[in-house]
């Protein structure tokens, strides 16, 4: 498969009155053409920051990417001029955001914001194709009776019109790379389901890779190729949608899975996760996890746990892998 | 499978000792401990506005001014209205740090005792105006409908009438003084403060959390004073921290019309509309220290008002 | 604070940056604008030669129709555009105008004027006997509703066709013939020809007024009869006053073009005189310090007196020496000295200087200071008022003043007068203008400040003004003795005697003090180099005739 | 909506029925009479006047009579300046006031605009400083005394422009600015903020997404969202600025109408207040009215003929 997409060791931080948050400490994933990586964590974990600084759209100040590469078709997008970057972003890689009432601007119409993207990445696009091309995307998303809907505004859709209207508007100049930041989070559960199925939809139709951020893990299920669960900054565990489901090694990730309402384990109780992440002002040398962690040794309040390969493409950071932990495990009798 | 200490992690200082891999003791309560303290909303406003340097200068400023209009005049040895016409006219000194006015009487004295008018003007003028104007705005905004439309229209009435015709009628009805010219700032400066609240009440009106405490049953006034003013607070404050200078001001304005303060009191606006030909005469200090005032008070309220803005504003809390 | 400095400096740059680009366009621009006058003209030769004045009037005259504008901002226009019987000088006496002389009768009663031949009007008919018939019944008319009709009721019948008594026919005023005119008094009046030289008095060009009688209130169908005619009146704009080449001295009149712009604001006024736009120009009172010694400097009396009025009816000043403690308390010299600066004199008496008995001998003169600041008196006298009304403690009073920036400064000095030469406090108020006026005609007020400007040349219009009934009382004061020596000294044709009449009424005044004077009033006007010939006379309008400009 | 502009127009000439009637109010329970001389008048020349004037009618005949006038739209000739009507008075003042006035909105609103995009976008930066000490003191600076000290700097000192009079552009460049620098100010720091909240929004994002150039994201996106809060106080400022006129006008001689409202006040000059007044108010409900308008179009959202009955 060919990679499209590397992130390799990247930090951000952002400067606000109360001191400098590493939001972003050294993440590092690949993305393949044509699949979908969900990347999963809490609220605040920089799985956001992450999306937004590939689409380098950090405000700067007070955000900045500090260190690492962003290598998409060969190219550093962290050493990009802003200039070459708008011509990547919306052609090559598109991003849709978490709340549809909000992402479309209330005073323009439907077909001034799908069009507008068209007509500044192909500049000789006739209008009338410009035109086609929306209503033809807007079936796409599964939009009836697209040409009278192209003149009206945003607040005369409902909330998955316009989900699928912001999709649209994503596609237009068909991109590469979709970044999907939250996309269903602010939607009913029915259409949250219609949303996923037009996702996997476009996906077969166009091709495209998706980076899925979500905290939601049946959304993950539903759609995700690979799944990459970030924590206080950091990708603690990176594998395929199986692995990580049937075979999660990192704490974290077996209590986020317990946290969710599962179908197929009836009668368990929901186990959440007690605590709350750390302050991101200042990280702890550690494992940021080591607070929370029923599995918590002296080790990983002191040092950072090294990646572990478990298989070729599932990765873990967690020192219950070392083989020192190991061996304490089998000393201890109960958890 | 790698080791742990072959890996190249700056977090760790060291290598990793054997003895490290223990079990550790939970302590959740130091996991809570190390996130973020919580705070109140109005903790963090003011944690926020403290880091605002500009607003913090602005707020330094007025707390110097007040403590100068309450001892200033005790400073010098010169009575406010004490008229010396011999002196009239003389540059800041030693004797005189401001300098005399036309009649001879000192310039430093007159400012505090002026501060002293001009911020009691203000203060009055935009607390009268933010309690019409919240309720007003309060009940028109909630309302809604007819009686928000007939609400708005008498606002436009009020517009439309002649301010110096107002006027005029006040002074002689009530005849010259503080209360006067307090009242003929408030007789339609409660207007903006009507409109911005009913803004924001027609906007949070239909958040969730007052649809469900109308659901409830809840009283009308009680959904006001429970929920909708204290999210208008913010609004508020920014408001009343901008009325504040401006009726400073429209006081300066009224002295221009005849209406200002008189004799042996000073404000600033009557200080500075008296002194209005040092433009040309060059006796700067008589309109250069009431009028810097003036300004610089505005300039203080304004950054204060955005500072906090700012800081109240929960959209932008983070 | 650092940072507030440097944006504080950084801004100062960009305005003055700002101005210096502005200003090198500006130039290119006001030389194009030089130019465009230049052509606006018809002739560029005739440009060089022509003499234009710059002036302001300050406001849009009330009305150029005679009757009608009894103001200084209609006068100045009228007593230019137009001439009555007489005129008044450059010594500021009567002379011939439009009448070339006069008899009068034994008795002083009878005036027979003899109108010039060559009197006409600018549109070239003739001055009549009969257009000064016209416009006197015209002012005494009472549908006409002038102000100044009270002036005329010196002339026979006059004060009854205005009240509507009489009838006009009765009026004691005559067309002779075309020429001459017979004007029949109630009483000897020895000034009248001063009164005849009022604007009000003017002749109105009887056809023109009958066909519009809109005739004075646009450019186009204005006609004068006197050294200019109005060729241009935007209205609250400007007028633009052209030389009357039908006016029968026209040979004497120097300028070409008179230019009138309406500036009310006094700092504005100055400012345009500063950058060129105007001629001449008042002195705004805090440059007066900078400027009243300064070259091109006139100063000239404005008969006149700024006084405040005691009302007589209310507490504390019921009591004459109450009264004359206030008014000994205040020091005129000082506050003409520091507060109105403008070298005004300050007043010891009532009647301001400038007018002559028929001896030549000055009028303030021969009565002498009757008002002079004495604290010690002050105080004595107000003890004693104080012991005769039985007060332990002075009444509250309050001074009232007009609203104006003049009127505050004069009050607050008093004010401090009164704190440090009686120990009284006194309470400042001001009202609008004509919330004031109804007050103190309403004897509302305590102490109130007061402005009087003669009309006409004689101190009898001013001293007329306290007797019982008269409008310009406004003090409650009513003395029998006082009325009896104005009344004596209308009818009295004695010039000397009826001199020593007023010697003594002004003296009754100042023993009684239901006012006490502040300062007379004066004309002062720095010019242009180059402006000669101005005249201003005490009566308060500016005179032309015999301007001109380098 | 052509029935909504029916309706608000009926209720425009409701509401300045209204503000005609309480300024007829206001004005006879003044003290003063614009007959009141100085000098006194025969009691027949007062009685001639008064009835000419329709002063010796009762209230009630005279509101009538007022009502007449402003009906037929002629309000007869000013007692202070009984030459003219004030029909001519209003002919002649009011083009030059609205001149002014508009020029001083269309200067205040572009620069006002300008300074505060300029401020947002580099929000706390040296510029954003340096506009907005600009836009305080322009609030902090009261227009008479700018008006004085302009003239004073840029006629006297420096004659640049010319100080008084209104008869060439040049004239009416410092007028301008005196009275357009609050109103600036004022713009200025309400687009800044509005500018700043609406940099944050999700279609700002959405729109950068998209790799459009920043020009059009601020000029297509923010600003016509940003422009909503001026436009809502647009009305505010337009009052601010008629009654600013008078005091500009009276300082630079120009012949508007701001100098007739407040002489004809203080004259108590019947026929020019109510005409004038009328006039004003007229003039300032409609521009209102037409601010809605505005606000409707920049805003989709709003809908016009429901706003006025919901």
């Amino acid at each position: 498969m060919e990679k499209i997409l590397t992130v390799d060791n990247l930090h951000v931080t952002f400067k606000t009155y109360g001191g400098t948050v590493q939001a972003v400490r050294g993440v590092h994933f690949d993305l393949y053409k044509g699949e979908t990586l969900a990347i999963v964590g809490e609220s605040g974990c920089g799985k956001s920051v992450t999306s937004n600084a590939i689409m380098r759209l950090i405000p700067n100040p007070p955000g900045k990417i500090t260190q690492g590469r962003i290598i998409f078709k060969n190219k550093d997008l962290t050493r990009l001029s802003e200039k070459n970057m708008r011509k990547i972003r919306g052609v090559d890689i598109s991003m849709i955001f978490q709340d549809p009432m909000t992402a479309l601007n209330p005073t323009l119409t439907i077909e001034s914001q799908l069009i507008e993207g068209l007509r500044q990445h192909k500049k000789n696009i006739s209008h009338r194709a410009a035109r086609q091309k929306a209503l033809d995307i807007m079936k796409l998303v599964g939009i009836s009776n697209p040409e009278e809907r192209m003149k009206q505004y945003p607040h005369q859709f409902s909330g998955g019109m316009r989900q699928r209207i912001v999709i649209a508007i994503a596609l237009i100049c068909e991109p590469d790379l979709l970044i999907a930041d939250e996309p269903t989070t602010a939607l009913d559960v029915t259409i949250q389901a219609q949303i996923l199925e037009l996702f996997e939809k476009i996906q077969k139709v166009t091709g495209v890779a998706i980076i899925l951020i979500t905290h939601d893990l049946g959304v993950v299920a539903k759609i995700a190729d690979r799944i990459a669960v970030m924590y206080a900054g950091k990708i603690i565990e990176v594998g395929t949608k199986r692995e990580i489901f049937y075979h999660s090694e990192h704490p974290y990730t077996k209590g986020l899975l317990q946290s969710v309402p599962r179908l197929d384990l009836k009668g368990e109780s929901l186990t959440p996760i007690d605590g709350t992440p750390p302050d991101l002002f200042s990280p702890p040398s550690g494992c940021p996890f080591a607070a929370r962690c029923p599995y918590a040794m002296e080790v990983c309040d002191k040092a950072y746990p090294a990646q572990t390969a478990l298989t070729g493409t599932h990765q873990v950071d967690c020192w219950l892998q070392d083989e020192r932990a190991k061996k304490l495990l089998a000393h201890t009798t109960t958890i | 499978m790698k080791l742990a200490n072959e890996t190249n992690n700056n977090h760790s200082p060291g290598p990793v000792r054997d003895e490290w891999f223990q079990w550790k003791e939970k302590d959740l309560h130091k996991a809570e401990s190390v996130s973020r303290p919580s705070l109140s909303y109005w903790q963090d406003a003011w944690k926020r506005l403290l880091k605002n340097k500009l607003a913090m200068m602005g707020l330094v400023f007025l707390v110097l001014l007040t403590f100068m209009a309450i001892f200033g005049p005790y400073m010098s040895k010169y009575d406010v209205g004490k008229i010396d016409l011999p002196n009239q006219y003389q540059p800041p000194s030693a004797d005189h740090w401001f300098g005399t006015d036309s009649h001879g009487r000192d310039v430093f004295v007159r400012t505090w005792y002026g501060a002293r008018i001009s911020l009691f003007v203000g203060l009055m003028a935009a607390l009268i105006d933010c309690v019409i104007g919240i309720v007003y705005g309060g009940i028109s905004g909630f309302k809604g409908g007819r009686t928000d439309n007939v609400m708005m229209r008498i606002i436009e009435v009020l517009y439309g009438i002649p301010y110096l015709l107002v006027v005029i009628l006040l002074l002689v009805v009530m005849g010259p003084s503080l209360t006067t010219i307090i009242v003929a700032l408030t007789v339609t400066g409660w207007v903006g403060m009507a409109r911005i609240v009913r803004g924001q009440v027609l906007q949070i009106k239909n958040y969730e959390f007052v649809l469900a405490s109308r659901s409830f049953g809840t009283k009308s006034w009680r959904i006001i004073r429970k929920n909708l003013i204290p999210n208008t607070m913010g609004p508020i404050i920014v408001q009343l921290t901008l009325t504040v200078p401006s009726a400073i001001f429209a006081e300066a304005f009224l002295s221009f019309l005849g209406l200002g303060i008189q004799s042996p009191f000073a404000s600033w606006g009557s200080m500075a509309n008296d002194s209005l030909g040092a433009i040309l005469s060059g006796n700067w200090w008589t309109l250069f220290f009431p009028a810097f005032f003036i300004s610089f008070t505005m300039f203080a309220f304004n950054v204060l008002g955005d500072g906090l803005q700012d800081a109240l504003d929960p959209k932008l809390r983070k | 604070m650092k940072k507030v400095f440097l944006f504080l400096v950084a801004l100062i740059a960009v305005v003055t940056l700002a101005a210096c680009t502005a200003n090198q366009e500006a130039g290119k621009e006001d030389k194009n604008k030089g130019d465009q006058k230049q052509t606006d003209n018809a002739d560029g030769d005739k440009q060089d030669k022509e003499k234009i004045l710059y002036m302001n009037n300050s406001d849009e005259p009330t009305s150029l129709d005679p009757a009608i504008g009894f103001d200084a901002v209609s006068w100045n226009s009228l007593n230019n555009l137009m001439e009555g019987l007489a005129r008044l000088g450059k010594d500021h006496n009567p002379e011939p105008a439009i009448a070339e002389k006069w008899d009068i009768s034994e008795d002083g009663k009878t005036y027979t004027f003899h109108i010039r031949e060559n009197a006409n009007w600018s549109n070239g008919d003739p001055v009549t006997a009969g257009d000064f018939v016209y416009s006197w019944r015209y002012l005494l008319d009472p549908d006409t509703g002038s102000a100044a009709s009270f002036l005329g009721y010196f002339i026979k019948g006059a004060e009854e066709y205005n009240s509507g008594k009489g009838s006009a026919e009765d009026v004691g005023v005559e067309a002779v013939d075309d020429k001459t005119l017979k004007v029949t008094l109630k009483e000897p009046t020895g000034f009248f020809l001063n009164i005849v030289t009022n604007p009000s008095f003017f002749p109105i060009n009887e056809k023109v007024a009958k066909e519009n009688p809109k005739w004075h209130a646009e450019a186009d169908s204005f006609v004068s009869n006197g050294p200019f005619k109005l060729t241009e009146w935007k209205h609250n704009d400007h007028m633009l006053f052209e030389k009357n080449d039908k006016y029968w001295d026209v040979d004497n009149v120097k300028l070409d073009k008179v230019h009138w712009a309406m500036v009310n604001d006094p700092n504005t006024e100055y400012q345009m005189f500063e950058s060129g736009d105007l001629d001449m120009t008042g002195i705004p009172s805090e440059m007066a310090d900078q400027l009243i010694e300064g070259d091109n400097v006139e100063i000239v009396d404005q008969a006149g007196l700024a006084f405040y009025r005691f009302n007589v009816t209310k507490k504390p000043f019921q009591n004459k020496k109450i009264r004359k403690a206030f008014a000994l308390a205040i020091n005129q010299d000082d506050i003409v000295k520091f507060v109105t600066k403008t070298k005004e004199e300050a007043a010891k008496g009532f009647v301001s200087p400038g007018f002559k008995n028929p001896s030549g001998e000055e009028f303030r003169d021969a009565n002498g200071d009757l008002v002079k600041f004495n604290p010690d008196e002050a105080k004595k006298l107000l003890e004693e008022g104080m012991k005769e009304e039985g007060y332990d403690k002075l009444p509250k009073v309050t001074l009232t003043y007009n609203t104006s920036e003049d009127n505050k400064a004069v009050a607050e000095t008093m004010q401090s007068m009164f704190k440090e030469n009686l120990g009284v406090d006194v309470t400042l108020e001001n009202t609008e203008w004509n919330v004031f006026l109804e007050d103190q005609k309403a004897l509302k007020h305590q102490l109130s400040r007061s402005s009087f400007l003669f009309d006409y040349g004689d101190p009898i219009n001013f001293l007329e003004s306290f007797i019982t009934d008269s409008s310009m009382n406004r003090t409650g004061w009513s003395n029998k003795e006082y009325d009896k020596l104005i009344a004596d000294a209308k009818k009295e044709a004695d010039e000397e005697k009826r001199w020593d009449i007023m010697y003594k009424a002004e003296k009754l005044l100042a023993e009684e003090m239901p006012l006490f004077p502040i300062h007379f009033y004066n004309q002062v006007t720095i010019y242009k180099d180059g402006v000669t010939g101005v005249v201003r006379h005490p009566v308060g309008y500016v005179e032309l005739k015999w301007a001109d400009k380098e | 909506m052509l029935k909504y502009i029916m309706k608000r127009l009926l209720i425009m000439v409701v509401t300045l029925w209204i503000i005609v009637t309480l300024t007829f109010v206001l004005m006879v329970s003044i003290p003063g009479s614009p007959l009141n001389e100085e000098r006194g008048t025969t009691e027949q020349v007062q009685k001639n006047l008064e009835s000419f004037y329709n002063l010796d009618k009762p209230y009630y005949v005279q509101y009538l009579l007022y009502i007449k006038s402003i009906a037929t739209f002629d309000f007869g000739p000013s007692i202070k300046q009984p030459d003219r009507t004030v029909n001519d008075l209003l002919g002649n003042g009011f083009p030059i006031s609205f001149e002014l006035g508009m020029w001083t909105i269309i200067v205040a609103v572009i620069s006002g605009i300008i300074l505060g995009i300029i401020a947002a976008l580099r929000h706390n930066g040296i510029v954003d400083y340096l506009a907005m000490t600009i836009a305080v003191l322009g609030i902090s600076i009261p227009n008479f005394v700018l008006a004085t000290l302009l003239i004073q700097q840029l006629a006297v000192n420096h004659p640049i422009f010319p100080p008084a009079t209104w008869s060439s552009p040049m004239h009416m460049v410092l007028p301008i600015i005196a009275l357009a620098t609050g109103p600036m100010a004022i713009i200025a720091r309400l687009t800044r903020s509005t500018m700043l909240e609406v940099l944050t929004q999700d279609y700002i994002k959405m729109a950068r997404a998209k790799g459009l150039n920043p020009w059009k994201i601020i000029f297509k996106h923010a600003l016509k969202n940003a422009l909503m809060p001026v436009v809502t106080i647009m009305g505010t400022l337009l009052a601010g600025i008629l009654t600013g006129t008078f005091v500009i006008e009276k300082i630079f001689a120009i012949p508007g109408m701001g100098r007739y409202f407040v002489e004809s006040i203080n004259q108590r000059d019947y026929p020019v207040i109510m005409g004038t007044t009328v006039f004003y108010s007229a003039f300032l409900i409609f521009a209102l009215f037409l601010v809605d308008i505005a606000y409707g179009i920049l805003d989709p959202r709003i809908k016009l003929h429901k706003k006025a009955g919901e």
